[in-house]
C-alpha cells in the first residue's frame, strides 16, 4: 500500500515539476507548483512528518504560493514576456547538464556515501509524545537561538520587502 | 713673488662674477673699469711672477702651487695646482698682457651694445678659463680651462644671440671642440693608465727619463689622441671649420681668443707635452704635416675671401698651421715665438678691422670698402705693421718667427715641408696686401649710408692699437737668430730639444753657416713677391681679379667656396645621423620596435582578455549555467577524486 | 519496500528540474519558482534522512529552511516588481548589464 | 637619535597632519607640506656631517623585530653609497614640493602623494631588511603612479599604466629571486631571515647565482632605465607634472642603479662578473642610442628623458667597470644627473607654465625677454653636457676612467656620448633660448620670479660645489666602495674555488625550497 502511494505521489510531483518548467503561462505554473509541493506534502506524511507536512501546505503552498500569484496578477503577465531568448543554444545544454546533474547525485546517492548516527527519535518514540509536541519542545529549548535568529531573519525580510516595494524611498 | 699666482687666476674670476651678478644695474663706464682693471692687475701680478721667476737659476725656474686636491678616487688624483715655469709665464704674459689691451679697445668698441656687462663678464672669465688652461699642472685641470674656453668662445661667438648664424656659429664651435676634447679625454685617460698620474711634472719626467722608447706605440697613440684635441681648439684640418664661422662674435672677441689666445691653446699644449711628443716620430710627421698642409689649405682659402674677417680667420688657421708645422719638425721654440709674434700681429689686425668695421658701421665686406687711409689714419698705420709683420718683411716680428720655422722645416724636416710652406708664406703675402688695398686703397666703393658715419675710432680704440703695433714691430727681436732670448727662456722646458742653434755653428751639418742667411733673403724674396703681386693686381690692374676669376672660375668657385668642406661635412655627418636619429633610431628602433613589442605584448594580454570577457555575457542564466558545470565537477572531483 | 533511495532518487529528480527550469526559462518569476522546486527537493531529502535516521533535526531544519525560502520569495518578489517598474518586463533576458 | 626612521616617517606624520587640514585652504597645505620636507631635510643634514667616512659599516644602524616568525626586521642603516642618495632625496624633495605651487587641482591628494613618496624614497635606500626593502619599493610606486596619472598631461592614463606596469613586471622577479635567498639562506644557516648583510655572506653556486642575478638586473635595469626597457621612461616624463619628472628623474632611476650597486654586485659577484660584457653593451648602446634620438626630439621633456637613458647608461658603466673609479664615479653621477636633470626637468616646468607648451619650436629668442632665467638654463645645460668645472663632469670622467682602466674599447665607445651630449643639448637651448623671437606669445614672457629663484639656487650651488670640490663626496664614499669591491673580490674567489673542487654545477631547481605543500 505504502509503495503503490509513494510511486504514485512521486509520479505527481515529477509530472508536474516537468510541467513546470515548461509551462508557458506562469498562472499555471504556480499552480504546478502547488501541486507539486502538495504531493510533497504528502511524502512527509509517509515519511510521518506530519508537522512539517501541515506547514508545507500551510505556509508554502498557502502563504508563499499566493504571493507568487499576486504577482504575477499584479503585474498582469502574459506569455510573451519570454519574448527574447538571448541564449537559445544553452536549452539543449542545460538539459543535457541537467541528465549530468542527476546521474552524478544518483551515484552519489548509489555509492552510500552518505552516512549518518542513528539517534534516538524513532517511530514509537515520536508517536509516544507527538510530533508536533516534540518539535515545540527541540524548538523553544535546543534550537532557541537560531529560532531567535529566524525571527529576525524574518523581520529584516519584511523591512526589506516593503522598501523595496515603495515606489518612492 | 711666485706665490702671487693664484691671483693672476682670481682677479678676472672677481671681475667675470662681479660684472656677472651685478654688473647689469651698474653704470656702463664702471662695469668696463672692473673688468679692465681686473685683468690689469692680473698683467701686473704676472709681470711680477714673471720677475720672480727670472731671479731663480734656470734650472730651477718650475714653481708648483697646489691649491687643493680636486678629484681623488683610488689612485686617481687631481690636484688643482698652478705650475710657473718659462712657457706658462710667456704664457700669462701674452694672455693677460694682450688680454688687457684687448679689453680697453672693447670700452670702445662694444659701448653701445645692450649686453655690455654680459660681454664683459664672459671675457673676464675667458681670461681666467685661459690662464687656467696655461697655468695648470696636471693634464685634467688644463682640461677644465680647455673646456672653460670653450664655453666662453660658445658664449662669445654666439653673443648677439639673436643672429641664427651666431647661434649656429656657436654651436658649431662647441661642437667641433668636443669632437676633439674627445681626443683630448680618451688621451687623457691613458696617460693615467700608462704613468699611473696625470701630473705634467711627473709624466713628462719620466716620459723624458727613458722609461719608454722612441716610437712605443702606447705614446704614439696618446700622443696622436692630445693632437686631436689640439686640432679641434686650435682649428687644424679636419676640425678647422668652426673657427671661420667664429667670426660671428664680435671683433674684440675675435681678435682675444679666436686669434691671439685660446685658439694656439693647442700648439701650447703640445709644447707642454714635448718630452712625450719628441718620443713618437710618427706623431711628429702627423703634427708637422696637418700644420702644412693647414697652412696652405687656409691660406689659398684666404686669397679669394671677401669677408675682412673671414680673410683673417683663415690667415690665422694658416699661421696656426705654422706653429704645428715647427712643433712636428721638433722646433718647439719657433712654434712659441710664433704664437707670441702671431699673437700681437694678428691681435693688431683684427682689432684693426674691427676698427674698420666700427668707422663703417657694421661692414665687413671687402667689396664695399676702399681708400680708407685718409679716413682713418691711425688705424691704417696700424694696420699696415701688422700687414708687413704678417706678411714677413724684416725687421717685423712675424719674419723672425716665420722665418725660423721655415728654416728648421728645411732643417730638420724636408724640402716638402718648406716648399709648403713657403708656398703658403707667398699666399699669405697676397692675401693680406690684397685685403689691406681693398679696404684702404684704391676707389671708395662705400654705400652711402656708410660713408656719412665714417669716423676715426675713439681714443680708447686706437690706443691699444698702436700698442700692438708697436710689438709688432718689436716682438721679433726677442728671437733674433743667433741671440735669442727665447730660446734661452724657454730651455728649461724644452729641455734640449726644440732649442735652436744656429744649425751649421752648432752640428758643423753639411748645411754651412751660410744656410740661415741664404733663407732670409729667399723668405723675404717671397714675401716681397706676395705684395708685388698683390698690388700689380689690386692698385695696377683692377680689373685683372675679375678676369682671371672668370679664366680659372671652377678653382675660383672652389676657393670662395672654401673646397666645399662644409657642405662635404653636412653631407657627411650632420644629415646622416640626424637622418638615422630621427628616421630609424627614434621612429623605427624605438617607437615601433621596444615601444611595439612592449606594446604589442600589452594588446596580447588585453586581447586574451577580451576572449575571456566573452564568457562574461551578463546574462543570469549563463552565470547559472557555469555555476551547476562547477558543480558538477566539484562532486565529481569530491567522489572521483581520491 | 520503500527505502531512502527512493526518496533521494526523487528528491534528485525534483532538484535538476529546478536546476534546468533555471537554466531555460527567461521569466524571473518561472525562475523563482524553480528555486522553490529545488528547495523543496532538499527538504524532501532532510525529512526522508530524518526519517530513516530516527533523527529530529532534519525536520527542524525544514522549518528554517521553510522561513528563509518565506524571507527569500518576500524580497525577491519585491526586486522583481521593483524591476518590472523600471524595466516593463520580468524577462531576465532583458537585464544583462551584469558584466563589468 | 633614530635619524633615519625619523626622516622617513616624519613625512607620513605630515600626511596625518595634512589630511585633517581643509582641502579648500590650498595655501596652508602647500606651506605645511613644504615646511615638513624642509625639516625632514634639515633633520637629514647630520647624517652627513656625524658620518664616519673611515669605516665601511653600516652605519645608524636600527634592528627591530617586525614580524618575527618570518624572520623579518625594520632593519635600516646606511654606508657611503646610500648616504648621498637619501640627502639627494630630501633635497630634491622640497624643491619639487615648490616648483608644484601652481597645482591647484585636488592640492591636499597630491601632496599627501608627495610626502608619502618621500617616504617611500627614503626608506628604499636605508632598508637592510629585503623585505622591508621590498615593501617600501612597492611603496613609492604608488604615489608616483596617482602623480603621473592624475595630476599628468593628457596621456597621462596611458603613461601612468606603462609605468606601473613596467615597474611590477621587474619587481615581480625581484621578489622571487628575494624569495629564493631567503630560503637558500635558511639552508646554509638553518635560520630564516632577510637580512641583507646576512646575505651577503652567503656562498651561492655560478648557476644559482645567474638566474638571481638575472631576476634582480631585470627589475633595476627597467627602473635605471637600460636600453632597450627605457620605453617607458619618455612617456612617464612627458606626461607627469614638473614636480613628477624632477622626482622621477632624481631620485626614482638612481633606485635602478643604486640597486645594482647594493644587491647584484655584492650577492652575486660571480655572475656580475660574467654580466660586465651584456650590461655594459647595454649600457653603451643606451648612451649613444639616447643621446641620438634625444638629438632629434621636438619635445622638451621627451628630450631631456631620452638624455636621461644616456647619462644612466654612463652610470651602468661606471658601476661595471669593478674598479673604485668607475663605481664613484657612477655614485657620483647618480647624484649630479639627479640634480642637473632635476633641474632640467624643472627649468622646462617653468617654461611650460608660462606657455602651456613643451614643444621646442614654439619658443626660441627667450633670453632677450628672461635673462636671468637664461643664465640657469645654461648652466643646468652645461651641467648636463658634463663641462669641467660643473658636477657633470667629475661623475662622467671618473666613470670613464675606470672603464678605461678595465676595457679601452668600451671607455673608448662611451666617451663618444660626451660629444653627442653637446650636441643635443646645446641644439636644444640654441633652438629655446637664441634667435629672434618669432611666437607673440613669447614677447611678453616674464622673467622668473622669487619662488622659482629658490628653487634653481639650492641646485646650482651643489652644482658647483659638486664640480669643484667633489672631494667632500668622494672623500664619504670611498670607505664602502673598497668595502664593495673587497667584498666582490673576495667572494668571487671563493666562489671559483668552490667550483674547481666540486665541478657539477647546481641546477637551478634546487633552490625551490624543499617542503612541498600537500594539496
Amino acid at each position: 500500500m505504502e509503495v503503490y502511494l509513494f510511486y504514485i505521489v512521486a509520479t505527481i510531483t515529477v509530472v508536474s515539476g516537468v510541467y513546470l518548467i515548461f509551462e508557458k503561462n506562469p498562472v499555471f505554473g504556480a499552480l504546478y507548483l502547488i501541486q507539486t509541493m502538495v504531493s510533497i506534502a504528502v511524502l512527509y506524511i509517509l515519511l510521518e512528518a506530519q508537522f512539517v507536512a501541515a506547514v508545507q501546505i500551510i505556509v508554502y503552498a498557502g502563504a508563499i504560493m499566493v504571493l507568487f500569484l499576486f504577482v504575477i496578477m499584479l503585474l498582469n503577465l502574459d506569455i510573451k514576456e519570454e519574448a527574447k531568448n538571448a541564449l537559445p543554444f544553452q536549452r539543449i545544454p542545460a538539459i543535457l547538464m541537467g541528465i549530468a546533474l542527476f546521474t552524478v547525485i544518483g551515484i552519489v546517492i548509489k555509492s552510500k556515501l552518505m552516512q549518518g548516527k542513528h539517534d534516538q527519535y524513532t517511530t514509537a518514540y515520536v508517536n509516544s509524545m507527538g510530533n508536533t509536541k516534540l518539535i515545540g519542545n527541540l524548538l523553544f529549548t535546543e534550537y532557541l537561538l537560531p529560532f531567535e535568529i529566524t525571527s529576525i531573519l524574518l523581520f529584516v525580510a519584511a523591512i526589506g520587502a516593503i522598501m523595496l516595494a515603495k515606489r518612492k524611498l | 713673488m711666485l706665490n702671487l699666482v693664484a691671483l693672476i687666476l682670481l682677479f678676472p674670476l672677481i671681475g667675470a662674477a662681479f660684472n656677472g651678478t651685478i654688473g647689469k644695474r651698474l653704470r656702463k663706464e664702471n662695469v668696463g673699469y672692473i673688468a679692465c682693471g681686473a685683468i690689469g692687475l692680473s698683467f701686473f701680478v704676472s709681470l711680477l711672477v714673471f720677475c720672480g721667476l727670472l731671479l731663480l737659476p734656470p734650472e730651477e725656474r718650475l714653481f708648483e702651487k697646489q691649491l687643493f686636491c680636486w678629484i681623488e678616487s683610488g689612485s686617481f688624483k687631481s690636484v688643482v695646482g698652478l705650475q710657473v715655469d718659462p712657457l706658462s709665464t710667456l704664457m700669462i704674459l701674452v694672455v693677460t698682457g694682450v688680454g688687457f689691451l684687448i679689453h680697453i679697445y672693447s670700452i670702445g668698441y662694444m659701448h653701445h651694445d645692450k649686453g655690455y656687462h654680459r660681454y664683459f663678464c664672459y671675457l673676464n672669465l675667458f681670461t681666467f678659463s685661459m690662464l687656467l688652461l696655461v697655468l695648470s699642472n696636471n693634464f685634467l685641470l688644463m682640461f677644465i680651462g680647455w673646456e672653460a674656453v670653450g664655453l666662453c668662445s660658445y658664449l662669445l661667438i654666439g653673443f648677439w644671440f639673436e643672429k641664427k648664424s651666431a647661434s649656429n656659429a656657436a654651436k658649431k664651435a662647441f661642437v667641433v671642440n668636443r669632437v676633439g676634447d674627445f681626443g683630448f679625454a680618451l688621451g687623457i685617460m691613458l696617460i693615467f693608465l700608462t704613468f699611473h698620474t696625470i701630473d705634467f711634472t711627473e709624466v713628462l719626467s719620466a716620459a723624458s727619463h727613458g722609461n719608454f722608447e722612441a716610437g712605443s706605440f702606447t705614446i704614439t697613440i696618446i700622443t696622436l689622441l692630445l693632437f686631436m684635441g689640439a686640432t679641434g681648439k686650435s682649428a687644424q684640418i679636419p676640425l678647422y671649420t668652426w673657427l671661420p664661422d667664429a667670426m660671428e662674435g664680435p671683433t674684440p672677441v675675435s681678435a682675444l681668443i679666436h686669434a691671439a689666445t685660446m685658439v694656439t691653446a693647442g700648439v701650447y699644449m703640445i709644447v707642454r707635452c714635448n718630452a712625450l711628443y719628441m718620443l713618437s716620430p710618427f706623431t711628429m710627421i702627423v703634427v708637422a704635416g696637418i700644420g702644412a698642409v693647414t697652412a696652405l689649405f687656409a691660406a689659398s682659402i684666404g686669397l679669394v675671401q671677401n669677408d675682412i674677417k673671414r680673410v683673417l680667420a683663415y690667415s690665422t688657421i694658416s699661421q696656426l698651421g705654422y706653429m704645428f708645422l715647427a712643433c712636428g719638425v721638433g722646433a718647439f721654440t719657433a712654434g712659441v715665438f710664433h704664437l707670441m709674434t702671431h699673437a700681437f700681429f694678428k691681435a693688431l689686425l683684427f682689432l684693426g678691422s674691427g676698427s674698420v668695421i666700427h668707422a663703417l658701421s657694421g661692414e665687413q665686406d671687402m667689396r664695399k670698402m676702399g681708400g680708407l687711409r685718409h679716413h682713418i689714419p691711425t688705424t691704417y698705420k696700424t694696420f699696415l705693421v701688422g700687414t708687413v709683420a704678417i706678411a714677413g718683411i724684416p725687421p717685423f716680428a712675424g719674419f723672425f718667427s716665420k722665418d725660423e720655422i721655415l728654416l728648421e722645416s728645411l732643417v730638420r724636416g724636408n724640402f716638402i715641408y718648406w716648399s709648403i710652406g713657403a708656398l703658403a708664406a707667398f699666399f699669405t703675402a697676397f692675401y693680406m696686401f690684397r685685403l689691406l688695398f681693398m679696404t684702404f686703397h684704391g676707389e671708395s666703393r662705400l654705400d652711402h649710408h656708410a660713408a656719412e658715419h665714417l669716423h676715426e675710432s675713439p681714443r680708447n680704440m686706437t690706443l691699444p692699437l698702436t700698442v700692438l703695433a708697436g710689438l709688432s714691430f718689436f716682438g721679433g727681436f726677442l728671437g733674433i737668430p743667433g741671440a735669442s732670448a727665447i730660446n734661452h727662456f724657454l730651455s728649461p722646458v724644452l729641455g734640449g730639444h726644440g732649442h735652436t742653434e744656429i744649425p751649421g755653428a752648432a752640428s758643423g751639418g753639411h748645411h754651412g753657416a751660410w744656410l740661415p742667411y741664404l733663407m732670409m733673403v729667399v723668405s723675404t724674396a717671397i714675401a716681397l713677391g706676395g705684395i708685388f703681386l698683390a698690388y700689380h693686381m689690386y692698385i695696377k690692374k683692377p680689373a685683372l681679379p675679375k678676369k682671371l676669376a672668370e679664366r680659372f672660375s671652377l678653382i675660383y668657385k672652389l676657393l670662395l667656396n672654401k673646397y666645399y668642406v662644409d657642405e662635404i661635412y653636412d653631407a657627411l655627418f650632420v644629415h646622416p645621423t640626424k637622418k638615422i636619429s630621427a628616421q630609424i633610431l627614434w621612429k623605427l628602433v624605438d617607437v615601433k620596435m621596444i615601444d611595439g613589442s612592449v606594446n604589442g605584448i600589452a594588446r596580447l594580454v588585453r586581447g586574451f582578455g577580451n576572449v575571456l570577457r566573452l564568457l562574461q555575457t551578463g546574462y543570469i542564466r549563463n552565470y547559472a549555467f557555469y555555476i551547476v558545470l562547477g558543480c558538477i565537477f566539484i562532486i565529481v572531483f569530491a567522489v572521483f577524486g581520491k | 519496500m520503500i527505502t531512502i533511495t527512493h526518496y533521494l532518487i526523487l528528491s534528485a529528480i525534483l532538484f535538476t528540474l529546478g536546476v534546468v527550469g533555471v537554466l531555460i526559462r527567461r521569466n524571473a518569476i518561472i525562475i523563482f519558482m524553480c528555486i522553490e522546486l529545488m528547495l523543496n527537493a532538499v527538504n524532501l531529502s532532510f525529512v526522508a534522512f530524518a526519517h530513516y535516521l530516527n533523527s529530529m533535526q532534519g525536520q527542524l531544519f525544514v522549518f528554517f529552511t521553510m522561513t528563509v525560502a518565506a524571507a527569500e520569495a518576500a524580497v525577491g518578489l519585491a526586486i522583481i516588481v521593483a524591476v518590472f517598474r523600471n524595466k516593463e518586463t520580468v524577462n531576465i533576458d532583458d537585464i544583462n548589464i551584469m558584466k563589468w | 637619535m633614530p635619524i633615519l626612521t625619523l626622516i622617513t616617517f616624519l613625512p607620513i606624520i605630515g600626511v596625518f597632519f595634512i589630511l585633517s587640514m581643509d582641502s579648500r585652504r590650498s595655501e596652508l597645505i602647500r606651506v605645511t607640506t613644504l615646511l615638513v620636507s624642509v625639516v625632514v631635510f634639515f633633520i637629514s643634514l647630520p647624517l652627513y656631517v656625524t658620518f664616519d667616512a673611515h669605516t665601511y659599516e653600516m652605519q645608524f644602524v636600527e634592528k627591530l623585530q617586525w614580524i618575527p616568525s618570518f624572520g623579518i626586521h625594520y632593519h635600516v642603516g646606511i654606508d657611503g653609497i646610500s648616504l648621498f642618495l637619501i640627502l639627494l632625496t630630501t633635497f630634491i624633495t622640497p624643491i619639487s614640493i615648490l616648483a608644484s605651487w601652481h597645482i591647484t587641482r585636488n592640492v591636499k591628494e597630491y601632496m599627501v602623494a608627495m610626502l608619502v613618496l618621500e617616504t617611500g624614497m627614503i626608506g628604499v635606500f636605508i632598508s637592510l631588511d629585503l623585505f622591508l626593502f621590498y615593501v617600501f619599493w612597492e611603496l613609492m610606486l604608488i604615489p608616483m603612479y596617482l602623480l603621473i596619472g592624475i595630476w599628468g598631461g593628457p596621456r597621462r592614463i596611458y603613461a601612468a599604466v606603462k609605468f606601473f606596469i613596467y615597474t611590477m613586471a621587474g619587481s615581480v622577479f625581484m621578489l622571487l629571486a628575494i624569495i629564493a635567498l631567503y630560503f637558500l639562506n635558511h639552508r646554509t644557516t638553518g635560520e630564516y631571515t632577510f637580512n641583507l648583510l646576512e646575505f651577503y655572506r652567503l656562498d651561492l653556486s655560478f648557476a644559482v647565482q645567474f638566474w638571481l642575478f638575472l631576476a634582480f638586473a631585470f627589475a633595476f635595469a627597467i627602473k635605471v632605465p637600460m636600453f632597450p626597457f627605457h620605453t617607458w621612461l619618455p612617456d612617464a616624463h612627458v606626461e607627469a607634472p614638473t614636480a613628477g619628472s624632477v622626482i622621477l628623474a632624481g631620485v626614482l632611476l638612481k633606485m635602478g642603479t643604486y640597486g645594482f650597486v647594493r644587491f647584484c654586485l655584492p650577492l652575486f659577484p660571480e655572475a656580475s662578473h660574467a654580466f660586465i660584457p651584456v650590461i655594459s653593451w647595454m649600457a653603451i648602446v643606451g648612451i649613444i642610442y639616447g643621446a641620438l634620438v634625444s638629438m632629434v626630439q621636438d619635445d622638451l621633456k621627451k628630450l631631456v628623458a631620452y638624455s636621461s637613458v644616456s647619462h644612466l647608461g654612463f652610470v651602468m658603466l661606471g658601476i661595471f667597470a669593478f674598479n673604485i673609479q668607475g663605481i664613484e664615479g657612477g655614485i657620483t653621477q647618480m647624484i649630479n644627473h639627479g640634480l642637473s636633470t632635476g633641474a632640467l626637468f624643472l627649468v622646462v616646468g617653468m617654461l611650460y607654465e608660462r606657455r602651456h607648451t613643451r614643444m621646442i619650436a614654439d619658443f626660441g629668442g627667450l633670453t632677450k625677454q628672461m635673462p636671468v632665467f637664461a643664465t640657469f638654463f645654461l648652466i643646468v645645460t652645461l651641467s648636463s653636457i658634463g663641462l669641467p668645472g660643473l658636477n657633470g663632469f667629475v661623475g662622467e670622467f671618473l666613470i670613464l676612467v675606470g672603464t678605461f682602466k678595465s676595457r679601452i674599447l668600451y671607455a673608448s665607445i662611451a666617451t663618444s656620448g660626451i660629444i653627442l651630449a653637446a650636441v643635443y643639448m646645446l641644439w636644444m637651448f640654441q633652438r629655446v633660448m637664441f634667435h629672434e623671437i618669432t611666437h607673440e606669445e613669447n614677447k611678453t614672457l616674464q622673467d622668473i620670479n622669487k619662488r622659482e629663484f629658490a628653487i634653481l639656487i639650492p641646485i646650482m650651488l651643489l652644482i658647483f660645489w659638486i664640480g669643484i670640490y667633489p672631494s667632500s663626496f668622494l672623500r664619504k664614499m670611498d670607505a664602502s666602495v673598497n668595502h664593495l669591491l673587497k667584498q666582490i673580490g673576495e667572494k668571487a674567489n671563493i666562489v671559483s674555488n668552490v667550483q674547481k673542487q666540486n665541478n657539477n654545477i647546481t641546477p637551478l631547481i634546487d633552490i625551490v625550497p624543499e617542503t612541498k605543500t600537500e594539496w
